[in-house]
């Protein structure tokens, strides 16, 4: 499990906190028209990014906040944390080395192996 | 004198202390404890002198106020000292929007100490207790086991460390604390709840 | 396709080895195929052998990003049953597992389909309810499934504990004796053969990175080998599903999540069914080698790094020691993850989309594997007439937008 | 003769304490610090197994845990540990080991028979044989498994203990060798918290396997340079060295799982119960250093198997760490320079050397004068090509290469016991690799080296391809240096030790994969994997059947997939399946290095939290009075709850009727603590509320109670329960049981996510209230004796409202609801006083029996007013209209799943919805899950299903049996017959009915 630094609280081991979907999602008021397909799409369909995600989560063992992380769903690497209402920062591109994020020809999990002339 | 008809979570459980002092536990029951939620802005913080920095803990006035989150604090007083806190709490935060709630029965305080603490938590828990991380005074909620708890490090002259749990899950964690104690000499204690008997309604 | 037998085994063996041809080719794309299908897993494989064989379509082009078999076909526990409780989930598993128990002959390759029985344990009350609600369903629906008390499962299956203090003891279970296990490599090398062999491309190494369309509908895709102009396009690619989708700006009710599973050094026979259970997020079999296959939990935060926490495996692992006290002293020999693509009802999707020749099938959780056979030859249907096979018909992506979900939480041994 | 090949000193193995131990029955000593198979190998033992699949005799080839073919069962019954390794087993007194695989011994081994077939029995062999008629597989397939697998599993529970633990350091280093001890002592001088972990028993690494009488550190012999060292590590305060543990796991940011014996290496009956077996840690290292050295790669040729044939550095080990000899008269077969260092320290040693065959034209000068000064005999550009011995090598023909690199004509034999064989070395890059660092090729070793880092680690000494005994120490204490830097720590250049070497060290090598063979391919059998029987024609045939890539080679062969991991074949494996393919190593790729390093036991893994420990058993404040009353409990989530108090004689269901009659006719009571209780408060509590619920919540007074459906957004109940008003800013909001943490949490989100600006806080309760409710006629007589202030009078204290009360003077909340349908009062009292209420509950109304009744005695007699149980009743796919609880939905204003009750699946007619059914034979009691069908026979398969039985009970309050079950369009059916299925029997024919039974029966029930 990865490590995450709760806006709060500080580095934490990622045992301490839980994932809460999707962020920057704004539910749709009852209130509103809104076609059953407009609905499901929020109900149920996700971007499910492979890639840098924005995405929530809560420190439920600690100081129970939920905020928000730039996650770069593909290497589990976290690129920004930010809270509750703000706007996500910009974070550097990470291009993937192959359009699936992984190296040709194996698995992403595989050994990678540099070519020649890459350092 | 705490009221006899009160019962502490632990109350089955002897304080254990292992030879040579290497480590010890025990329940510190009836502990008043609120729950204050309230906004750090504005003059309350001040007022009532709430410490403001993450993963922190003040004592005053008698009661020690824990950091618990941005809005979030837990004040802990002496059992006999809970209504008092109470009203004065409240008469400070008379018109401000807050929520202070009486969790004196909610959780437990098991206080463990001397000099194998450390190593003993350490089987329990993946935040850094070491001391020079983890300072004096300081207050982190994390995991142990697999109940969440408030730990506080109280230490003076010898490692000590009070872990703040829910009544339901102190039980748990006191025998998870032994059972890590044990190559320290810990005795092994055996969880409640043991079920005997039937388990299952077709069965009978 | 050079059939095997006893004698060209003998031949070979006499031989030296040195006369088996090729499982299957590795040819270079074409410019345009009928039907491309992208994934070459088991079921990608399996669709394109049922659209060679029964429909007639052998202009195929399998589209594999890396090596055949690579993904969550390789990676997962190959539990088989048909034990589900909806008629919905009930008819496709059942589909499948009845293509299951002839598959080797039919493919001229042993899966080494073993219908050892599987078990779901029951730990308290309400999953025996649970179960029982299933298997009478399971019984009305013409579907093998018995409920073992305790006393029958120790008998079933002598290493389970079922010591009455256990944390979790088992109450009895559900045990379906027509399900099992297989060999999850020799089902997509079967399967490759037989697709090669009647004429399917199967391309390795060879990854989609855009698909083409004109007025809302399909008509090529965009790889790193070039491009291929196909009218249909069927994206079967387990965990990697809203990845394709989203070349074509669809969202999917998907969300991909690790999940892990591992198996211990080989020992001699020590367990001869496949125990799955629910509340304890464990389930085991032991292989042919020997080895203790062991699935373990999802993660719960979406990810495609096919790594999960070792925390994970940790609390697969106390649950089996709790189940199986005598497997404590075995040693996990090797750990791995998968991406599984979990939709919210706990159900597959298999169907059209609204874009026009964009076939879709994905979401199948933790259970895709045992529906392989199944799925591939209802998919294949589904993309030669156009429509759904009936059998597919309720997992369409419209279920969504109706509200028509088919919520089989229960059912999986993993509860989403 | 005891231990005939012991030198007589040397190693670091105490001999002032011999231990006494046995190998398939027989007894044996070694001495305290011999690894079983250095004790076997001092007793002249090399064969100590049998293979996976043709059933070869196995013997040691290495020195520690990259040797593939030494394993061992160690241990009986509960205590027997299958696939151990003997290399790395420590021995103590007592030990017991017996071979593996085998049987009937580990002479004659009948299975060995699979071995004449070889031929017939390849790779693959299995996918194109048993493939029909069907059910043949089934016959096979027991026979294979059992020839499968290697030890034994015990069937006995594991009586051990293991532990996990955690750690945080500054600088993890693993791997004790020379440069690990540099790099950890670097990085703690500098004052960084370190920890140097160590596979085997003690820090040296490769410095142990050292001639301490030609190798001098700082003028000391390399243990005492070693023990110097660890006493200074020791001396810091924030370093730890930890021994017998092995970085198994390189994880996500730097969290790297180790595993350490703690009492495996002593003898059974001293192992203290008090100590775990094993203890697993967690470590989360700011900068990790890897020094875990490098394999040395067997070489592949005809016959190369055999026990006898042994890596020549694990022969450098054992002489020179545990002070054995591996034989008595050797020959070292090589293609690199470092194995002639094996050939002359047996020499110096008093081995016989048969000669020293080099693949190679012209190795280094300085090893042939070496050579010739000991007068062994040189063979170069030859091969050895056949091996004679069965059970251990007895003689190696060796062979001439002609100019093309074949093997030329002309043979000669060398009689030898041990055949030390080097093929190079890897540098041992699985952690690296793990952490998903990228690796690089690099011609000049032959090897994978670390090439990019992906997290904060560093590589030095042999795992980076750094050999020689200076670069190691250089790049071990640069790494210290470094990575203590990085942590931001002060750290000054390390000095490196004065080295005095009298023995060249050359590491020249020339890469020779698959060594030349005198015999036609297909003849010969050049082992690539020793455990796992893959041979280079296994290789072949992948590669000729089309399984190119190198993941499929590796699935179709087995090769590397075996206990070692493939430490010692992968490479070989890579080299020659490129080769195959005409491409290089790297264009070929190689496979996964996963996790673990080396196997890990699953009771470690599970570590503590396990039986009692698997999850906590929460129990409420009046535990201990139910479980001295005799209750029986039924889990429900982790809580354990009271489920009946049968007493004496009864049986579960003469104890459900009495306490459910009790209830109605007199006075029950339950302990409803676990209930899930939330404080509500601020100025928008109401809005939020009305959001949350399906119902309006504008306009309840202070002083009432509310019942509230939570949907999802899907539209399915999710939970229910009661919400008191406080204040008009303050509500106390109850869940179910297991509903507590998933509200809480669900409520938490939508006011930090959704809805900010509501001025709302939310803190869990559950625990500060113990729960009493008093149920039946007599609960208002005596909840009247028990409030000091309190008048309970339904007429002053109405159904659904709650009031502040004290009794004996302590606070009180007490609500009047019902989940029973029965005048009830709930008693919430502070935790502390639950017990002392309890008992005083039971002593004031023994007057009126008072009974306490247990869960299922409460969900008959809700069953009985046709309340729902989430969860028994839903299952997540039930709207409140499918409950019949429309009335609970609110015309206007939004709330959580609102949107959802409209889309058109939810809105058909003849979706499933909650009725009671009425056997038309009262006595009869429907099976909870049997399903619901139209006609009195089921007819053939399938059967059409209408739904199912949710809930079901015999009720004694009325008689008669009541059921609650989901059937499409039930709303539209009351009255109607209909059918429930029972295995074996006839449909019991029902009448559709309301779910009110109690109601029902005062209108008189059928």
């Amino acid at each position: 499990m990865f490590e995450i630094e709760c806006p709060y609280c500080g580095r934490r081991d990622g045992s301490e906190f839980s994932y809460a979907g999707e962020a920057h999602i704004s539910r749709p008021s009852g209130d509103e028209e809104i076609s059953d397909e407009a609905w499901a799409g929020f109900v149920f369909m996700c971007r499910n990014i492979k890639g840098v995600q924005a995405e929530r989560w809560v420190h439920s063992a600690g100081c129970r906040r939920f905020f928000n992380m730039l996650r770069n769903t593909a290497t589990d690497q976290i690129l920004a944390v930010y809270k509750m209402g703000e706007e996500p920062p910009e974070v550097e591109k990470q291009p993937l080395p192959s359009p699936s994020g992984e190296s040709l020809g194996s698995g992403n999990d595989a050994v990678q192996v540099m070519g020649k002339g890459e350092t | 004198m705490s009221d006899p008809r009160r019962k502490s979570p632990l109350a089955h459980r002897k304080a254990l202390n292992a030879p040579d002092g290497a480590v010890s536990l025990r329940e510190r029951a009836f502990l008043a404890k609120f729950i204050l939620r309230v906004s750090a802005d504005g003059e309350v913080a001040e007022v009532l002198k709430l410490p403001v920095m993450a993963n922190t803990s003040l004592k005053h006035n008698g009661s020690t106020i824990l950091w618990l989150g941005p809005d979030e604090w837990m004040f802990m007083a002496a059992a006999d000292g809970g209504g008092e806190m109470k009203a004065r709490l409240g008469e400070f935060l008379g018109g401000v929007h807050h929520q202070l709630t009486d969790v004196s029965d909610h959780y437990t305080v098991i206080e463990i100490s001397g000099r194998k603490a450390y190593e003993i938590l350490m089987k329990l828990t993946p935040f850094d207790l070491h001391p020079g991380a983890f300072k004096i005074g300081h207050v982190a909620g994390t995991m142990f086991g697999k109940t969440a708890g408030l730990i506080i490090n109280r230490s003076v002259d010898m490692p000590e460390f009070d872990i703040i749990v829910r009544w339901s899950m102190a039980d748990y964690l006191w025998c998870l604390i032994a059972e890590a104690g044990r190559e320290f000499g810990l005795p092994a204690q055996e969880p409640v709840g043991q079920v005997r008997g039937l388990r299952y309604r077709e069965a009978s | 396709m050079s059939r095997y037998s006893i004698f060209s085994l003998l031949r070979e063996g006499l031989n030296g080895q040195r006369g088996w041809g090729r499982a299957w080719r590795q040819p270079k794309p074409e410019d345009a195929y009928d039907v491309v299908i992208i994934g070459g897993g088991a079921h990608g494989l399996a669709t394109a052998y049922y659209l060679a064989k029964e429909h007639g379509i052998s202009n195929i082009a399998v589209l594999e990003k890396g090596w055949i078999g690579g993904g969550n076909s390789g990676r997962n526990t190959t539990i088989i049953r048909s034990n589900y409780l909806y008629d919905e989930s009930a008819a496709i598993y059942e589909h499948a597992l009845k293509k299951w128990e002839t598959l080797s002959r039919e493919l001229d390759f042993n899966i080494m389909m073993s219908h050892r029985g599987v078990l779901n344990l029951a730990h308290d009350e309400a999953e025996a309810r649970q179960i029982k609600r299933r298997i009478e369903a399971n019984r009305l629906n013409g579907i093998d499934s018995e409920w073992l008390d305790a006393r029958q499962v120790k008998e079933f299956c002598p290493p389970v504990n079922v010591s009455p203090s256990a944390r979790y003891p088992v109450l009895g279970g559900s045990l379906q004796r027509r399900g099992g296990v297989n060999r999850h490599d020799a089902v997509v090398w079967g399967f490759a053969r037989a697709a090669d062999a009647l004429g399917v491309d199967i391309i390795q190494q060879c990854e989609v990175i855009a698909i083409k369309t004109r007025g809302g509908a399909v008509t090529g895709v965009e790889t790193t080998r070039g491009s291929i102009k196909t009218p249909k396009i069927a994206s079967v690619v387990a965990g990697h599903s809203s990845v394709i989708a989203s070349m074509l700006d669809i969202r999917l009710p998907i969300q991909s999540h690790p999940l892990q599973a591992l198996v211990s050094e080989p020992v001699k026979p020590a367990i001869d069914c496949v125990v799955m259970s629910n509340a304890v997020h464990a389930y085991i079999s032991q292989s042919d080698k020997g080895e203790l296959v062991i699935g373990a939990g999802i993660d719960h935060h979406l990810g495609y790094s096919q790594r999960g926490g070792l925390n994970v495996i940790e609390h697969a692992l106390a649950a089996i020691v709790e189940l199986f006290p005598s497997f404590s002293r075995l040693r996990m020999m090797r750990q791995w993850g998968g991406i599984v693509d979990v939709c919210p009802d706990a159900s597959p999707i298999i169907g059209k989309t609204r874009v026009k020749g964009f076939f879709i099938n994905g979401g199948w959780g933790t259970g895709g594997w045992k529906a392989t056979p199944g799925s591939g030859h209802v998919f294949a249907h589904t993309i030669a007439h156009d429509e759904p096979h009936p059998i597919a018909a309720p997992f369409a992506l419209e279920r969504f937008t109706a509200g028509a979900l088919v919520a089989e939480h229960g059912a999986a041994a993993v509860a989403h | 003769m005891e231990q005939a090949f012991r030198r007589a000193r040397g190693g670091v193995v105490d001999r002032n304490s011999p231990v006494t131990f046995s190998f398939n029955g027989k007894s044996y000593r070694g001495f305290t610090g011999d690894t079983l198979a250095s004790a076997l190998l001092a007793n002249g033992v090399h064969m100590v197994g049998r293979s996976f699949k043709y059933h070869r005799p196995r013997g040691i080839m290495g020195a520690g845990s990259e040797d593939p073919a030494g394993i061992v069962q160690i241990g009986k019954s509960a205590h027997a540990l299958p696939n151990t390794r003997a290399s790395e087993q420590e021995i103590y007194e007592g030990l017991e080991s017996f071979a593996q695989n085998c049987w009937p011994s580990l002479k004659y081994d009948i299975n060995a028979l699979n071995d004449l077939f070889s031929a017939f029995i390849p790779a693959g062999f299995y996918n194109k044989t048993f493939k029909g008629p069907p059910g043949s597989w089934a016959l096979f397939e027991p026979f294979i498994r059992r020839a499968a697998g290697l030890g034994k599993a015990p069937p006995e529970a594991d009586p051990a203990r293991y532990e996990h633990t955690n750690r945080h350091c500054d600088v993890l280093v693993i791997g004790a060798g020379p440069a690990g001890l540099m790099a950890a002592l670097a990085a703690a001088r500098a004052g960084a918290r370190v920890m140097l972990v160590e596979e085997t028993a003690q820090p040296g690494g490769r410095l142990l396997s050292q001639n301490p009488d030609s190798l001098k550190l700082d003028g000391k012999t390399p243990a005492g340079w070693v023990q110097g060292l660890e006493a200074e590590l020791r001396g810091h305060e924030d370093a730890q060295i930890l021994t017998r543990a092995c970085a198994f796991g390189y994880y996500a940011d730097n969290y790297i799982g180790l595993i350490e014996n703690v009492s495996d290496h002593l003898p059974l009956p001293v192992r203290s119960e008090n100590l775990v077996r094993q203890r697993l840690w967690h470590i989360r290292a700011r900068q990790v250093v890897l020094t875990t050295g490098a394999i040395e790669r067997p070489l592949v040729f005809h016959g190369n198997d055999r026990p006898g044939i042994m890596l020549a550095s694990a022969c450098r080990t054992y002489l020179h760490r545990y002070g054995v000899l591996p034989g008595k008269k050797a020959a070292v077969f090589t293609g690199n320079d470092s194995a002639w260092a094996t050939a002359f320290d047996l020499s110096d040693a008093g081995v016989e050397i048969a000669a020293i065959v080099d693949m190679r034209k012209e190795p280094n000068p300085e090893l042939l004068e070496s050579a010739r000064q000991r007068g062994i005999d040189v063979h170069l550009h030859s091969v050895i090509t056949r091996i004679s011995g069965r059970h251990r090598i007895r003689a190696a023909l060796v062979q001439k290469l002609d100019g093309a690199g074949k093997v030329a004509s002309g043979a000669s034999a060398l009689f030898c016991d041990l055949l030390a064989v080097s093929g190079g070395w890897s540098p041992n890059v699985a952690l690296f690799s793990q952490s998903r660092g990228k690796l690089r090729y690099d011609e000049d070793i032959a090897g994978f080296r670390p090439g990019k880092s992906w997290q904060k680690e560093r590589s030095a000494g042999a795992c980076n391809g750094q050999y020689s005994l200076e670069s190691c120490l250089d790049a071990g204490a640069a790494a210290g240096v470094e990575a203590a830097r990085s942590c931001g720590f002060e750290a000054p250049p390390s000095r490196l030790p004065d080295i005095k070497n009298d023995r060249a060290q050359h590491f020249g090598h020339e890469a020779v994969w698959e060594v030349p063979s005198a015999l036609p391919p297909h003849k010969t059998r050049a082992f690539v994997d020793l455990q796992a029987d893959v041979t280079v024609k296994d290789l072949s045939l992948a590669q000729l059947e089309g399984y190119i890539s190198v993941e499929h080679a590796k699935r179709y062969t087995t090769s590397g997939m075996g206990t070692d991991q493939g430490k010692t074949a992968n490479m070989n494996a890579f080299a020659i399946l490129a080769a195959k393919q005409g491409k290089s190593i790297p264009e070929l790729g190689i496979t996964t290095f996963r996790q673990p390093y080396k196997p890990v036991t699953m009771g470690a893994l599970a570590g503590q939290h396990v039986g009692d420990f698997l999850s906590p058993r929460r129990t409420t404040p009046m535990h201990e009075w139910h479980e001295a009353n005799g209750a029986l409990f039924e889990p429900v989530g982790d809580w354990l709850r009271p489920w009946v108090f049968p007493q004496k004689g009864e049986s579960f269901e003469e104890t459900l009727m009495r306490e459910t009659r009790a209830a109605r006719s007199s006075l029950g009571v339950l302990d409803a603590s676990t209930l899930g209780k939330i404080d509500v408060r601020g100025p928008d509590a109401r809005v939020f509320l009305s959001r949350v619920y399906t119902n309006a919540w504008m306009k309840l007074k202070p002083g009432h109670c509310r019942y509230g459906l939570m949907l999802g957004e899907d539209g399915m109940v999710k939970d229910d329960g009661v919400t008191a008003c406080i204040t008009d800013e303050h509500f106390h909001m109850t869940t179910t049981t297991g509903g507590a943490a998933p509200v809480m949490s669900t409520l938490e989100d939508s006011l930090q996510t959704e809805w900010p600006e509501l001025q709302v806080y939310l803190t869990s309760t559950t625990e500060q209230w113990a729960v009493i409710s008093l149920c039946g006629p007599n609960s208002a007589g005596l909840a009247g004796e028990l409030l000091d202030d309190l008048d309970p009078d339904p007429e002053y204290f109405p159904f659904m409202s709650w009031r502040n009360a004290h009794i004996g003077g302590l606070p009180v909340r007490v609500f009047r609801i019902s989940f029973t349908g029965e005048l009830s009062y709930e008693i919430n009292i502070a935790a502390s006083y639950g017990l002392w209420l309890w008992e005083k509950v039971m002593q004031e109304g023994a007057k009126y029996g008072i009974t306490p009744y247990g869960t299922e005695a409460m969900h008959l007699l809700r069953a009985e007013k046709g309340y729902i149980i989430t969860g028994q009743d839903t299952d997540g796919t039930m709207t409140p209209a499918d409950l019949q609880m429309g009335w609970i939905v609110k015309k206007t204003g939004d709330f959580i799943g609102r949107r959802s009750l409209s889309m058109s699946a939810l809105m058909e007619e003849d979706r499933k919805q909650l009725v009671g059914l009425l056997t038309d034979d009262p006595e009869l009691v429907l099976k909870e899950g049997a399903h619901v069908i139209a006609t009195p026979r089921e007819g053939a398969k399938p059967v059409p299903m209408l739904g199912h039985v949710t809930s079901s009970y015999f009720s004694p309050n009325l008689g008669r049996s009541i059921a609650m079950a989901v059937v499409k369009g039930g709303a539209g059916r009351m009255g109607k017959p209909l059918f429930v299925t029972r295995p074996g029997l006839a449909p019991a024919p029902v009448k559709v009915s309301a779910t009110d039974f109690l109601a029902m029966s005062q209108e008189k029930l059928p």
